[in-house]
């Protein structure tokens, strides 16, 4: 493993920061728009450039500034971070397309500090993937957070408002609350806050503390949605579709989910937990919140709220990934970070697609629309297959792995919530994608005939439903990541 | 609220008491204080300063930054009484009074009337209780050149003898003080007007400052007047002695000044007529 | 009793100040009217000036001002002759801060007369409350 | 000549200052040219004082030629160098920023304004700059007076909250200067290292601990520890905006610096925390300050009054950070002072920028100000996360050292305090980011129709340097802690406490 010092990472979360000034002093919507598709390509473009060197068995680092001592703000791509930031930086390509439908088609106001803050979030995003420490992770977190709030908000009415309150209650109580208090805490006994191959903390702390540690970390970090810190996620749904599909089903609770997940396995380490039998206290939290999940999913009705339902079941499948703390189970709880962001992504899409073309937010308003706009409701379709997990979707290949990670680390009860849960994931979605075809519609729901959302808006679901079914027959890109990742904390 | 007030202050007072028992007696000479720093003053400042009272000497020299700041305290007085309290809108009386200097008859004019604005035998006054003392007028313009002719003395002779330029300054300031209340404001700020006042009072700390200054450039400290033995052809000694004296002209200038003007803004709640 | 004596003796004035400052305070404390206060922080202050002055003092010393200053030219000159010139020096910078804050004290007590025709406390008080429901 | 350097910081603004006063009588454009040339000298030679400090060391300045315990010399080490620094930069960005408020608040005495307004930096500078315990109350004084000035000139209660300042403060400072008596009786000296020396040698009757208390309680009144913080929040309220955004964020700060002064550098550690045994009942009044600080301005319902109580809850950060005695709590504080100056400074020329406009600060009238405003509200929005404590702002770095000192201490209450703090910031300012952000601009709230539009550009590139400062401040807090903040406290502590 050779750390090579490169600036590539610190351009890549930079570029979408660059390209704000230009998005404020472009008059024209076009102009706005060809530069954010420009930043999105680029951005993509270098995280994609460092991948061979990353598979090579290379990290790349780069130093920004010392911040503590010990401490510095550094970034360091490693194949976890990559293949996360790999996710997000391509998802924002496509979203940007979508967005410009969404946006125009519902003639959105103050579309240039959307845009802004937007691109924003995706350098935060991309930030937290290549963070080298816990710190600069929190930094990039809560500059996540902050960006995010006027996305959330973007309607300013009495609606937005009290989303952005619960927003930023749960998740700045969070980050102030019991992160930063347990992030200090660690520094002051471990001395660094380095990610590091099988932790910092172990044989230097006890039990109970580490158990507070932890505890505060994990709910600390609400952006991965755990019950019962998940409720900020469905009230976040007031935002405009783009914002929820990228970020909300993406970005920022892959964020949550991306920190936990580092929180196991470098900085308290598998060794650690194991030891202290953390492992299980963890995989029930994990448990607990996926089929609470899916039982209030199925009663939503509003299709953007069951999304989101859905979205807090899955994330605890990755953290439930990472405290199996066995080869397939943390492959697994990689590979489904962006197997998940595949299918949900399509998922938001459509319902966004529905809301431009018919306006229709609620499932039982849903009856026969497969009828009226059978593409978009076929995407939906491959993408709910994705998110339930059965093939010939990405979806099943995380699962697949996630599966044998319980039998490998002997979690039988595990098995059993996952098998449960999947079942749950169709109980709501199948009914949806049976409603628009089977149906037969209302007498007055349909007085004209509702025609499919415009191109911008129709094209992105079709390419990421596609790309889930691709990933099903080729997950090798993602998938190599994910074993080198494992192997380097497993194998350290 | 006043049981409350009494009994914290009371009990302050006990607990300053008891620590005082910590005391050396009073009048010790071998006490802390009285020999540490103070020995050194009064057995060198002499040869240093080549001034004999050394309450001057370490006044203006050895603590003279701390001199020139406590001069600055004065100015602020006066700029903030300025500040605060000064109105420059005179108000649009009904009508004007006069006095007829002579006779002490007061004249009052409706707006539109003649006004005797070139006859010597008239003043004008702000309000008609306006005292018109005859005894007092006098006997204050007979005291008030030797009340002055002794401020200068104090000014002039704090090397020898108590005084120095903050002791003549007020008693200087207090003879014009004197002046407005025996007869009124407008006559005593046709002495020494507002202006005047105002200018002077910078005037005086700036002489101080000023002379720190010139001391920077001729090499020295800040200060350090005995670098103004380069400027002059006196001894270093003898400069320090010097400065002083010309600190002291500047500390009086300033604290005359500012006493006046304070006095102007306090007494007329800043309109610089008769009565608050 | 001597020895009660002398302890008086040694410190009586230390404690006269100190009792002095307690007056003061009470009557910053305690007192409504903003002239009073005014009145009770001069006497605070007067009894720190007093405070100073008192260590200044020296058993059979003469006032600070070398006697044949110019002729001796400091020869011979013994520090227990004269009193300690220093807290003089100090005291008086004290005097002329405590009259400056008394001048801005007065101005600012006389734009409060401007704005509220009354000096006592309460009075204001109940004005600015008076004022706020007002304003609501 | 280049030994001459550190007299400027004084020499240039006092000099001025009196010039301005003269040509507020002659031509009163004058002044402001001549203000700002001061400060910008001053500000030069800070730095330069700064530099010199760093390359050679500690600076002792002998005024009027003196050797230190006879005459009043000025010690210049990496703390009070910074503390310099930051007092010119804040005066300089106030100075240029508050040009056009000033000229409509003070109308017809701007030169007076400026002449005041030169003392006051020169005071604080002066009280940073010396070695003298007796020059310090001094020039206490003399940034006192101008301060009741400059802050009892504002409409309405602005004279009778200033009176109140002034009761309370000439009350500490005559505490202190009381104090300082106890310490001349016991040592006969007045100069700073001269009674460090000295102290540790002589016999303890209780005179020490008693000057030590005095001094405490006079710079707490001073510096608005809670609960004797009752004059600050009316004082700041009602002031003119051009001096309240000069003077709330330095008094208080300059007041912190000089407690640790005395607590470092005169009676010395050994003394203050081992001897008197009185830190943890601080930290605990700190805790309470922080608190009491907090939830007060959670009641408040103008911008102004809000930023006045945060003020007292900084001051237990910095307060409780410094006493827990250990050399993270130190950092935390005297990082935070420089920290929180910005910040507040930030935030009160953001309100001072939306009052310019609105007319008020009241939280009713802000609504819109997003709009209508959007630099000035970015250049608050930085300074409210400043407060709250997000990174990469410097108010997180602070905090950061003040919290792992609570932790080193074992002194939870105030890491918890601290945590509750931030938190209960995070709702105070998304209060009134709120209200700009969500409810519509409103025209029939303002009255004579006046057009709410960004500030003026004088107004608004201050502001927005400042609010950068605080992100590079941030930045390069690791920085400023090892080249100046640690020597400064590791020179008080001889490398441990």
């Amino acid at each position: 493993m050779i750390a090579v010092v490169s600036a590539k990472p610190l351009i890549a979360v930079l570029v979408s920061l660059a390209v704000i000034p230009v998005l404020i002093s472009a008059r024209k919507p076009n102009v706005r728009e060809t530069w954010t598709f420009a930043a999105a390509l680029i951005k993509f473009g270098i995280i994609a450039s460092m991948v061979p060197a990353i598979l090579a068995g290379h990290t790349l680092e780069f130093t920004i500034a010392p911040l503590f001592a010990g401490i510095a703000f550094k970034l360091k791509v490693d194949a976890f971070g990559l293949l996360f930031a790999l996710v997000a930086s391509f998802l924002w390509i496509v979203t940007s397309a979508y967005s410009i439908g969404y946006m125009r088609g519902l003639d959105e106001h103050s579309q240039t500090r959307y845009f802004c803050f937007f691109a924003a979030a995706l350098s935060a995003t991309i930030g937290v993937a290549f963070s080298a420490n816990l710190l600069t992770l929190y930094i990039f977190y809560e500059m996540l957070s902050l960006s995010t709030y006027p996305l959330v908000t973007h309607h300013q009415d009495r609606e937005a408002r009290s989303s952005g309150r619960k927003y930023l209650f749960y998740i700045m109580g969070g980050s102030i609350g019991l992160v930063l208090p347990a992030m200090i805490a660690i520094y002051l006994i471990a001395g660094n806050l380095d990610f590091a191959a099988g932790g910092i903390l172990a044989g230097s702390i006890g039990a109970l503390p580490a158990a507070a540690l932890l505890l505060m970390l994990v709910f600390g970090f609400s952006k991965a949605g755990i019950m019962p810190v998940h409720a900020w996620l469905p009230a976040a749904m007031v935002a405009p579709t783009p914002v929820s599909a990228l970020l909300h089903a993406v970005a920022v609770v892959k964020v949550g989910v991306f920190s936990v997940f580092r929180i196991i396995t470098d900085i308290f380490g598998p060794g650690m937990l194991l030891n202290f039998g953390f492992d299980t206290l963890l995989c029930i939290i994990a448990a607990v919140t996926i089929l609470g999940s899916s039982l209030i999913a199925l009663s939503q009705d509003n299709l953007k709220r069951r999304l989101a339902f859905s979205t807090i079941g899955q994330l605890s499948y990755i953290i439930l990934g990472a405290a199996l703390l066995t080869q397939s189970g943390m492959a697994g709880g990689m590979l489904h970070i962006a197997m998940h962001a595949f299918g949900k992504i399509t998922l938001f899409f459509c319902a966004g697609a529905i809301m431009v073309a018919a306006g229709i937010k609620n499932i039982s308003e849903m009856k026969g629309l497969g009828l009226q706009m059978p593409v978009t409701m076929g995407a939906f379709f491959v993408g709910a297959l994705s998110v339930i997990g059965l093939p010939p979707c990405g979806g099943f290949i995380s699962k697949w792995y996630l599966a044998i990670g319980t039998i490998e680390a002997e979690q039988f009860l595990m098995l059993a919530v996952l098998l449960a849960s999947s079942l749950l994931n169709a109980a709501y979605f199948l009914p949806i994608v049976y409603r628009a075809f089977f149906c037969n519609p209302d007498e007055t729901m349909f007085e004209h005939r509702i025609k499919e959302a415009p191109g911008w808006c129709l094209a992105p679901p079709v390419a990421t439903a596609a790309i889930s079914v691709i990933l099903f027959f080729y997950p090798q890109p993602f998938f190599n990541l994910s074993q080198l990742a494992v192997s380097r904390i497993l194998g350290g | 609220m006043k049981s409350i007030a009494l009994t914290s202050v009371a009990l302050l007072c006990a607990v300053l008491i008891y620590s005082t028992m910590g005391f050396p007696a009073w009048g010790d000479s071998d006490s802390p204080a009285s020999t540490h720093v103070s020995d050194y003053y009064i057995e060198n400042a002499v040869n240093d300063t080549a001034v004999p009272n050394l309450v001057t000497a370490v006044l203006a020299d050895y603590r003279g930054y701390d001199t020139l700041f406590e001069t600055t305290v004065v100015l602020i007085a006066g700029l903030a009484c300025f500040f605060l309290l000064r109105r420059f809108k005179p108000r649009q009386p009904q009508h004007r009074l006069y006095r007829h200097i002579d006779t002490g008859i007061t004249l009052i004019i409706e707006q539109g009337g003649k006004e005797p604005t070139d006859s010597e035998e008239f003043v004008r006054i702000d309000s008609r209780w306006v005292p018109y003392d005859l005894v007092i007028q006098q006997a204050s313009c007979l005291v008030i050149p030797f009340l002055q002719l002794f401020a200068l003395y104090v000014i002039a002779h704090g090397h020898h003898s108590p005084g120095g330029g903050f002791q003549g300054g007020v008693i200087f300031g207090a003879t014009i003080i004197l002046m407005a209340i025996a007869n009124d404001l407008r006559s005593a700020a046709r002495r020494v007007s507002e202006r005047l006042g105002a200018l002077m009072a910078s005037a005086g700390v700036l002489i101080y400052a000023g002379i720190g200054a010139l001391c920077i450039l001729l090499g020295g400290s800040f200060l350090d007047y005995s670098a103004l033995s380069k400027l002059f052809a006196f001894t270093p000694v003898m400069a320090r002695s010097h400065g002083i004296l010309g600190v002291e002209i500047g500390v009086a200038v300033a604290v005359s000044a500012v006493m006046i003007w304070i006095y102007y803004n306090l007494a007329s709640a800043g309109r610089h007529e008769e009565g608050l | 009793m001597e020895e009660l004596a002398a302890v008086f003796v040694a410190r009586y004035n230390y404690w006269g100040v100190i009792i002095l400052m307690g007056i003061g305070l009470y009557a910053m404390i305690a007192k409504t009217n903003m002239v009073k206060k005014i009145i009770g922080m001069n006497i605070f202050q007067t009894a720190i000036i007093l405070f100073y002055i008192s260590t200044a003092a020296k058993y059979g010393a003469s006032i600070p001002i070398i006697a044949h200053g110019h002729g001796a030219q400091g020869h011979g000159i013994r520090a227990a002759d004269y009193m300690n010139p220093l807290p003089h020096v100090l005291m008086l910078t004290a005097i002329v801060v405590s009259v400056a804050t008394l001048g801005v004290a007065l101005a600012l007590a006389v734009r409060v007369y401007w704005n509220y025709d009354s000096l006592e406390e309460d009075e204001i008080l109940n004005q600015i409350k008076a004022g706020q429901l007002n304003r609501k | 000549m280049t030994s001459q350097i550190p007299a400027l910081i004084i020499v240039v603004p006092l000099l001025v200052s009196l010039v301005v006063s003269l040509a507020a009588w002659i031509r009163q454009s004058l002044c402001y040219a001549a203000a700002l040339c001061a400060m910008l000298v001053a500000w030069i030679s800070a730095i330069l004082v700064m530099g010199r400090v760093i390359n050679q060391g500690v600076i002792t300045y002998r005024m009027a030629g003196w050797a230190p315990p006879w005459g009043i010399s000025w010690h210049i080490d990496h703390f009070n160098a910074i503390i310099l620094i930051l007092i010119a930069t804040v005066a300089l960005i106030n100075l240029i920023a508050t040009r056009s408020t000033a000229a409509r608040e003070f109308e017809d005495r701007p030169g007076v304004f400026y002449a005041l307004y030169l003392l006051f930096v020169t005071g604080l500078m002066g009280i940073v700059i010396t070695g003298d315990i007796f020059n310090l109350y001094v020039l206490l004084e003399i940034a006192s007076l101008s301060g009741y000035a400059l802050l009892g000139m504002g409409s309405g209660r602005a004279a009778v909250s200033s009176l109140s300042y002034l009761f309370i403060g000439t009350i500490g400072a005559s505490l202190y200067l009381f104090g300082a008596g106890y310490l001349y009786i016991a040592t006969g000296s007045l100069n700073m290292a001269d009674i460090a020396a000295i102290l540790p040698t002589i016999e303890q009757t209780g005179v020490i601990q008693v000057s030590f208390i005095l001094c405490l309680i006079g710079l707490f009144m001073k510096m608005a520890f809670f609960p004797l913080h009752t004059w600050l929040p009316n004082a700041y309220t009602h002031a003119p905006n051009s001096s309240a955004s000069l003077i709330a964020p330095l008094t208080t700060k300059v007041m912190i610096y000089v407690m640790i002064r005395i607590v470092l550098f005169v009676y010395q550690p050994e003394f203050a925390f081992a001897e008197m045994d009185i830190d943890r009942v601080i930290v605990w009044l700190a805790v309470i300050a922080i608190l009491a600080g907090s939830m007060l301005a959670w009641k408040q319902e103008r911008l102004k009054r809000m930023l006045a109580y945060i003020i007292v809850a900084e001051v237990g950060y910095m307060v409780g950070g410094f006493w827990l005695g250990n050399t993270a709590g130190m950092t935390g504080a005297v990082l935070h002072i420089l920290n929180d100056a910005m910040m507040t400074l930030c935030l009160f020329l953001a309100a001072g920028a939306v009052i310019s406009r609105v007319q008020t600060d009241a939280f009713g009238a802000l609504q819109g100000v997003f709009t209508k405003m959007p630099f000035s509200m970015i250049a608050f929005v930085a300074g409210a996360l400043s407060i709250i404590g997000v990174p990469p702002t410097c108010g997180f770095f602070s905090k950061w050292y003040l919290i792992s000192g609570g932790m080193e201490a074992g002194h939870y209450a105030f890491v918890a305090a601290l945590i509750i703090s931030s938190l209960v910031n995070v709702l105070l300012f998304f209060r009134v980011i709120e209200i700009g952000y969500f409810e519509p601009f409103d025209s029939h709230h303002h009255k004579n129709g006046q057009t709410v539009r960004e500030a003026p550009l004088d107004m608004l590139v201050p502001l927005l340097v400042t609010a950068g400062l605080l992100i590079v401040m941030g930045f390069y807090a690791n920085t400023l802690v090892t080249w100046i903040v640690k020597p400064a406290i590791s020179a008080a502590t001889m490398g441990g406490l």
